[in-house]
């Protein structure tokens, strides 16, 4: 890649991380990583298992601190901010292990997602009518909007603990973008899927880009990772080792070695 | 694999409860509301009237702990010196300064919603059983400051003459005109519970039992939120216990125990933690259930222990989650083809 | 309103046999039962307390019941009684209950605290009260018909007091004593005394509910080298404890108590320990009236254990006589007349003494002290307030 | 207050002996809490309801159910009867408060464990009536003095035990296959059943375990405390602080709380206190859980998302 290029992401880049680290004890799990994901793009991070891409995650969500470097998000810095600052900023995300609220309905779920673009508050609740009551019916509206885009509507009432895995994920995906996040992190969101299933989730993977959401994807599914991705960033040992676009890096021989001399003919 | 159809049986409209409930809900919450505005018109047994005042005043608390542990799922074990501390700022301000009821029980509810808050912040770290003991510990502290801060609290001896509150000339110094204070009380903390329960705080709230990381990912300030939570259980728990001083006019700290907390507890968990009207029936139930069982003498409690056990292994979403199941059984059957 | 499931059937039953027969039910009944109702702490961490007042009452009861000379009108006693248990709600309610109950007259549980809860309403109901609570406000409380059948804590702390400064000469007094309003009241009552007689405590401890341990405070008090030691304590079994570690600590000093030091709990559960201590006490055995010895070997007659006769069953036993005699002699159980009678009262001999009522209704106005002898209480002197 | 080295040594043996009591009882929280997640409200119930069982046996006359007996047994054959009775006790308390409810969550076992502990205490008041009773002690003598020091044997006795049964604890759960077991069950549960560790089983054993730590908590200090319904509950308080002081699901550190908090109060009661002595233990609680959330032992919980 030339330096040109490099200059031109950075330029239109919504996030870039630089000289990202982060340990656990001794453990170094993200070793100086930098990373640019550019407005518009499905942007995944893949790797070997334990190569550091969901600490990544964690950390530009702030659920780990991290020990160094920074992430910048559309020009402000996010180390540091709590996680729900970040959400705010438009920054939300799905989880490799579903943590939907299990108690609650499936719309309930999605409807919680609303909270930043929401305003009602403790004093708001009690007032009743007006303001409370538009804001409440918005909510609702706008979250069987987004499971009829899921394509979860039939399932509405349900307790989201009820529902087959599949479709938790894509509850929890529907609760991600109720929050209308300029860029969404996705863990391994075909994770326990079927088939049938990842099909359906590659479509919705490419509409939700369509809404212009930015994407970053972890993913072991490569077929739906060379079918979505717009740009790849590979990850060993806490390392960046090569960023680009799926052809590239489909034939980089540092990213064949490092996924044990496979190959990655799938694209 | 496709999504089971049958996992939308319970509907929107059931589970939320929240805008449309139908017309029939409003409807019986009025019908239920008069016929509880005319109870002391029927009832003239002082006894019973005074169970029914005291269960009242406890469902307010147990409410309070409902939005606490039932709604942010956070574990407080100091209920009792919330209601201490609620019934000894109302004592003190009548007693002491010669203020009247009203402003008093006003007060009352902002002492202790100021400690939860007090408490409430250091205690967000923790969760889960450490939270517990942090809260039994502060529930001891109080007791122990109640009982030795003699000259605020009149120490162990307890603190008497407190003036039942009055408008104009008309004084509630009876169990059936205290009842209506009670009642607004208790209606006055529904609705401001059913509520947040039904908007967004509520929604915040549940998140964060849920699932904390979760909720602190979709954008919730889990902090914040916790805080609330307690800074309204102390509220509820300040109100009751003003309402609990001036209606039996004396107050001592052995009321206010680490027991009396646990017993709290287990209204609220009997009734359904999650749910207003569980905290409501908890409370009154568990309060009437030991004078209920009073025939038996001293086996009653022991009866109760046991009564307790049974009830949380064979009815595990509480009294409503029962109600519920058989509510279902008996409308369900026309359409469950 | 009568709720006792037991009773509407029985009144049912006996309106429906009256009805069957063509008589009207009330024809041919037994004689009305006076009720008298009691309200003891049967559960919870005062129930020891409790059973002894229930105990007291029940023996009472049956005697008087059995001696046509004792019953007024041929009508028995009957007792309602409602559990206290611990706290101030539920005696609230369990008074409030008694209340609807339809009797004549209530024995109030021993607790000071609850006596104080259940004042207002209290206040509301002009029926005799019969307490055995000491803290001296308890008969000046506003209550009409408040009488209270035990020495008060001020009479109790003077003669403690006195007898440790006069009678043991005194210089140095300690004071140690529990957290609950029984102990804060009876320690008030020993400060005041020995400022009345120019003196301070050179230590006043102050132990925590339910401790089991007491190291602390008795190394303490040791530190404060006292000549005397007295001890304001309500529950038997810290009392015991107390002594027990009194002596493993060696702290040699005389020791004076409140009345649960001389209780028969207490001094069987400590022991050797409590040899030679002093305490002041409603009642010692042997050194009562004829009225005592028969309570004391019908009491153990009927529950094969002696009574705690002060704190626990005697005050209760001699209520119910008292009210017996009253009505009997008034030839009524009118609650207002009977208020009357009791108010009047004057050398009536009970289990605990002579009791004459003054203007608060305070029937007993000197206490004993006593001394352990062996685990016999002695009598050693008598004091009044 | 000046400084007394006698004073000192006196409220150190004592500190101990109570220490040692606590942090017998926090053994026995802290076996349950790692077996099945939750904490054992009646914990004090079973120091106390042994200790009824055993004076039954021990005193020449005692009353039960209103009708005086006179069982009066050796007291090694009391002990061990008291142990056994124990181990149905642990069962079946198992069975009924723990076991229907092993699948829904802490609260509810917190709850059930609560109401045992409710129906216990009053059941005790039922069977053996309200007063206080005394336990025989195992010493001719209850004092010895060296020099100015005077030391209950009891404590002595109370301390020993607990160094005992700390060592066969320490044996039982490094050296034997049941301890493996019991280790592998708390740490996780589900692999320990692919594994092949029976569970449920072990999960009993366990409720066993701690009903005897109870028993013995309750044997040893019935003769300096009396036994009443009431005896178990402030121990098994204090317990459950020492064990989160000192780390829950830590049994190293449910040893050390238990002696600190034992130390602490006896101390803290002579040179603060004595009227606050129960605020000073939850002070110290508290300000540990800020300061250290995981406790003194405990491991920081690896966060996971």
């Amino acid at each position: 890649m030339s330096s040109a290029d490099d200059v031109a992401a950075a330029a239109s880049g919504l996030l870039e991380v630089r000289g990202l680290v982060k340990r656990f004890g001794g453990v170094t799990a993200v070793n100086a990583l930098n990373m640019t994901v550019r407005a518009g793009d499905v942007h995944a991070l893949i790797g070997p298992n334990g190569s550091g891409k969901t600490t990544t995650l964690n950390v530009i969500s702030a659920l780990y601190r991290a020990d160094g470097g920074s992430i910048r998000f559309d020009g402000g810095e996010l180390a540091g901010l709590p996680a729900h600052a970040i959400a705010r900023l438009g920054v939300a995300r799905t989880f490799q292990n579903i943590r939907l609220f299990g108690d609650l309905s499936v719309v309930e779920n999605v409807m919680i997602g609303r909270h930043v673009r929401t305003r009602v508050g403790f004093v708001g609740a009690l007032l009743p009518g007006g303001a409370t009551a538009r804001e409440e019916r918005e909510t609702r509206e706008k979250a069987h909007e987004l499971l009829r885009f899921v394509g979860l509507e039939h399932v509405a009432g349900a307790s989201a603990r009820s529902l087959p895995y599949g479709d938790q994920r894509r509850v929890e995906i529907a609760r991600a973008l109720a929050s209308e996040p300029r860029l969404l992190l996705l863990d391994e969101p075909a994770a326990g899927m079927n088939p049938a299933e990842t099909d359906t989730l590659v479509v919705l993977l490419r509409s939700i880009r369509e809404r212009g959401t930015t994407l970053l994807l972890i993913e072991h599914d490569m077929n739906l990772v060379m079918s979505v991705s717009d740009r790849i960033t590979v990850l060993n040992f806490g390392q960046h080792i090569a960023e680009g676009q799926p052809a590239e890096i489909a034939r980089n021989p540092d990213v064949i070695t490092a996924y044990l001399g496979g190959t990655l003919d799938a694209a | 694999m496709t999504s089971n159809p049958n996992v939308t049986l319970s509907g929107p409209n059931v589970t939320l409860s929240s805008s449309k409930g139908g017309a029939s809900r409003p409807v019986a919450i009025a019908v239920l509301i008069a016929v509880l505005a005319l109870l002391p018109a029927f009832v003239h047994s002082d006894y019973l009237l005074s169970l029914v005042d005291t269960a009242g005043i406890y469902a307010i608390v147990v409410m309070g702990l409902g939005i606490l542990l039932g709604f942010a799922g956070q574990l407080s074990l100091a209920q009792a010196a919330f209601l201490g501390i609620g019934a000894y700022t109302s004592g003190w301000l009548t007693t002491n300064l010669g203020w009247p009821a009203w402003p008093s029980m006003g007060a009352a509810m902002m002492m202790s919603a100021l400690v939860g808050l007090a408490v409430g912040y250091p205690c967000l770290r923790l969760s889960g059983h450490y939270l517990a003991l942090a809260t039994i510990g502060f529930g001891i502290i109080t007791q122990l400051v109640l009982i030795n801060w003699k000259s605020v609290t009149n120490g162990s001896d307890g603190m008497g003459n407190i003036p039942p509150p009055q408008i104009g000339s008309f004084v509630f110094d009876s169990y059936g005109r205290y009842y209506y204070i009670v009642l607004v009380a208790v209606l006055a903390c529904a609705y401001v519970a059913w509520r947040i329960k039904t908007t967004r705080v509520g929604r915040a709230l549940e998140a964060i039992r849920e699932n904390e990381i979760a909720a602190r990912a979709t954008g919730i300030d889990a902090t914040r939120y916790k805080i609330i939570a307690f800074v309204l259980a102390g509220a509820y728990a300040g109100l009751a216990g003003s309402l609990l001083a001036h209606l039996t006019k004396f107050i001592s700290p052995d009321s206010y125990s680490f027991d009396q907390s646990v017993v709290f507890l287990v209204m609220l968990i009997v009734g359904g933690s999650a749910s207003i009207s569980g905290a409501i029936l908890g409370a009154v139930l568990l309060w009437f259930l030991p004078e209920v069982l009073r025939p038996l003498k001293t086996s009653y409690i022991m009866v109760y222990g046991a009564a307790v056990v049974a009830m949380v292994v064979f009815m595990p979403r509480g009294l409503v989650g029962l109600l519920d199941t058989l509510r279902t059984r008996f409308t369900r059957r026309p359409d469950a083809a | 309103m009568r709720l006792d499931r037991k009773n509407f059937l029985a009144t049912t039953g006996a309106v429906a046999a009256g009805a069957a027969i063509g008589f009207p039910a009330i024809v041919g009944a037994a004689p009305e039962p006076i009720r008298l109702g009691t309200i003891p702490c049967l559960t919870g961490s005062n129930a020891l307390l409790g059973q002894q007042e229930h105990e007291g009452a029940a023996l009472a009861v049956e005697e008087i019941n059995a001696r046509p000379d004792k019953v007024y009108g041929g009508r028995p006693f009957e007792i309602v009684e409602e559990d206290a248990t611990n706290d101030n709600q539920s005696a609230v309610s369990a008074l409030n209950k008694l209340l609807g109950e339809n009797v004549v007259a209530i024995v109030c549980p021993v607790l000071s605290t609850q006596v104080q809860a259940m004042a207002p309403v209290m206040k509301t109901h002009e029926i005799p009260w019969m307490t055995g609570g000491t803290a001296v406000k308890n008969t000046q409380l506003g209550v009409p018909g408040m009488f209270r059948l035990r020495g008060s804590d001020g009479i109790t702390g003077a003669g403690m007091t006195n007898f440790a400064v006069k009678d043991k000469k005194g210089k140095k007094i300690a004071i140690l004593h529990a957290s609950d309003a029984f102990g804060v009241g009876g320690a008030d009552q020993i400060v005041q005394s020995l400022k009345k007689l120019g003196m301070e405590p050179v230590a006043n401890e102050q132990y925590p509910k339910d401790a089991k341990d007491f190291t602390a405070e008795i190394l303490k008090i040791k530190q404060a080298a006292p000549d005397v030691v007295l001890m304001y304590i309500q529950n038997p079994s810290d009392t015991a404890i107390i002594l027990k570690q009194v002596h493993s600590l060696a702290l040699n000093v005389p020791i004076v108590g409140s009345p649960s030091l001389g209780n028969q709990t207490a001094m069987e559960v400590a022991g050797k320990d409590a040899y030679g201590t002093y305490c002041a006490v409603d009642f010692i055995v042997g050194f009562n009236s004829n009225v005592a010895t028969h309570f004391l070997t019908s009491f153990f007659r009927k529950y094969h254990h002696l009574p705690d006769v002060g704190t626990g069953s005697g005050w209760v036993y001699d209520a119910v006589y008292m009210l017996a005699d009253t009505y009997k002699k008034q030839k009524g159980t009118d609650p207002k007349q009977t208020i009357a009678s009791l108010k009047g009262i004057k050398n009536w001999d009970g289990v605990l003494g002579t009791f004459s009522a003054d203007a608060e209704g305070n029937m007993v106005h000197s206490v004993s002290i006593g001394q352990n002898q062996d685990g016999k209480l002695h009598l050693v002197k008598k004091v009044s307030g | 207050m000046h400084f007394d080295p006698v004073a000192n040594m006196q409220l150190l043996v004592s500190g101990l002996a109570f220490g040692s009591i606590y942090a017998l009882v926090a053994l026995g929280f802290v076996l349950i809490y790692n077996a099945v997640g939750v904490v054992n409200f009646a914990q004090g119930e079973f120091v106390m309801f042994p200790s009824y069982i055993a004076v039954t046996f021990l005193l020449p006359a005692i009353t039960v159910f209103g009708t005086v007996v006179h069982w009066q047994l050796p007291i090694v054959g009391v002990y061990l009867l008291v142990l056994v009775l124990m181990v149905g006790f642990g069962l079946l308390f198992n069975r009924i408060a723990y076991h229907p409810l092993r699948d829904r969550g802490w609260m509810p076992v917190v709850i059930s464990t609560i109401g045992v502990s409710i129906f216990l205490r009053n059941a005790a008041q039922m069977i053996w009536g309200s007063q206080p009773i005394v336990m025989p002690s195992l010493f001719a003598v209850d004092t010895i003095s060296v020099g100015p020091l005077h030391i209950r044997p009891q404590d002595l006795l109370i301390i020993g035990v607990t160094a005992v049964l700390i060592a066969f604890q320490f044996f039982l759960f490094e050296r034997t296959t049941l301890g493996k077991q019991m280790r592998a069950t708390a740490q996780d549960r589900a692999t320990a059943r692919l594994v092949g560790v029976r569970v449920g089983r072990i999960v009993a054993i366990t409720f066993v375990y701690s009903a005897l730590l109870g028993t013995i908590s309750g044997l040893l200090v019935a003769p300096l405390f009396t036994v009443t319904k009431e005896m178990g509950a402030l121990i098994a308080l204090k317990a459950f602080a020492a064990s989160i002081v000192g780390g829950f699901g830590s049994i190293p550190g449910a040893i050390v709380g238990g002696l600190a908090i034992g130390v602490i109060e006896t101390f803290g009661g002579f040179y603060i206190s004595s009227a606050y002595v129960d605020a000073i233990a939850f002070i110290i609680l508290i300000s540990v859980l800020l300061v250290r959330p995981q406790g003194l032992f405990g491991e920081r919980v690896a966060e996971k998302a």
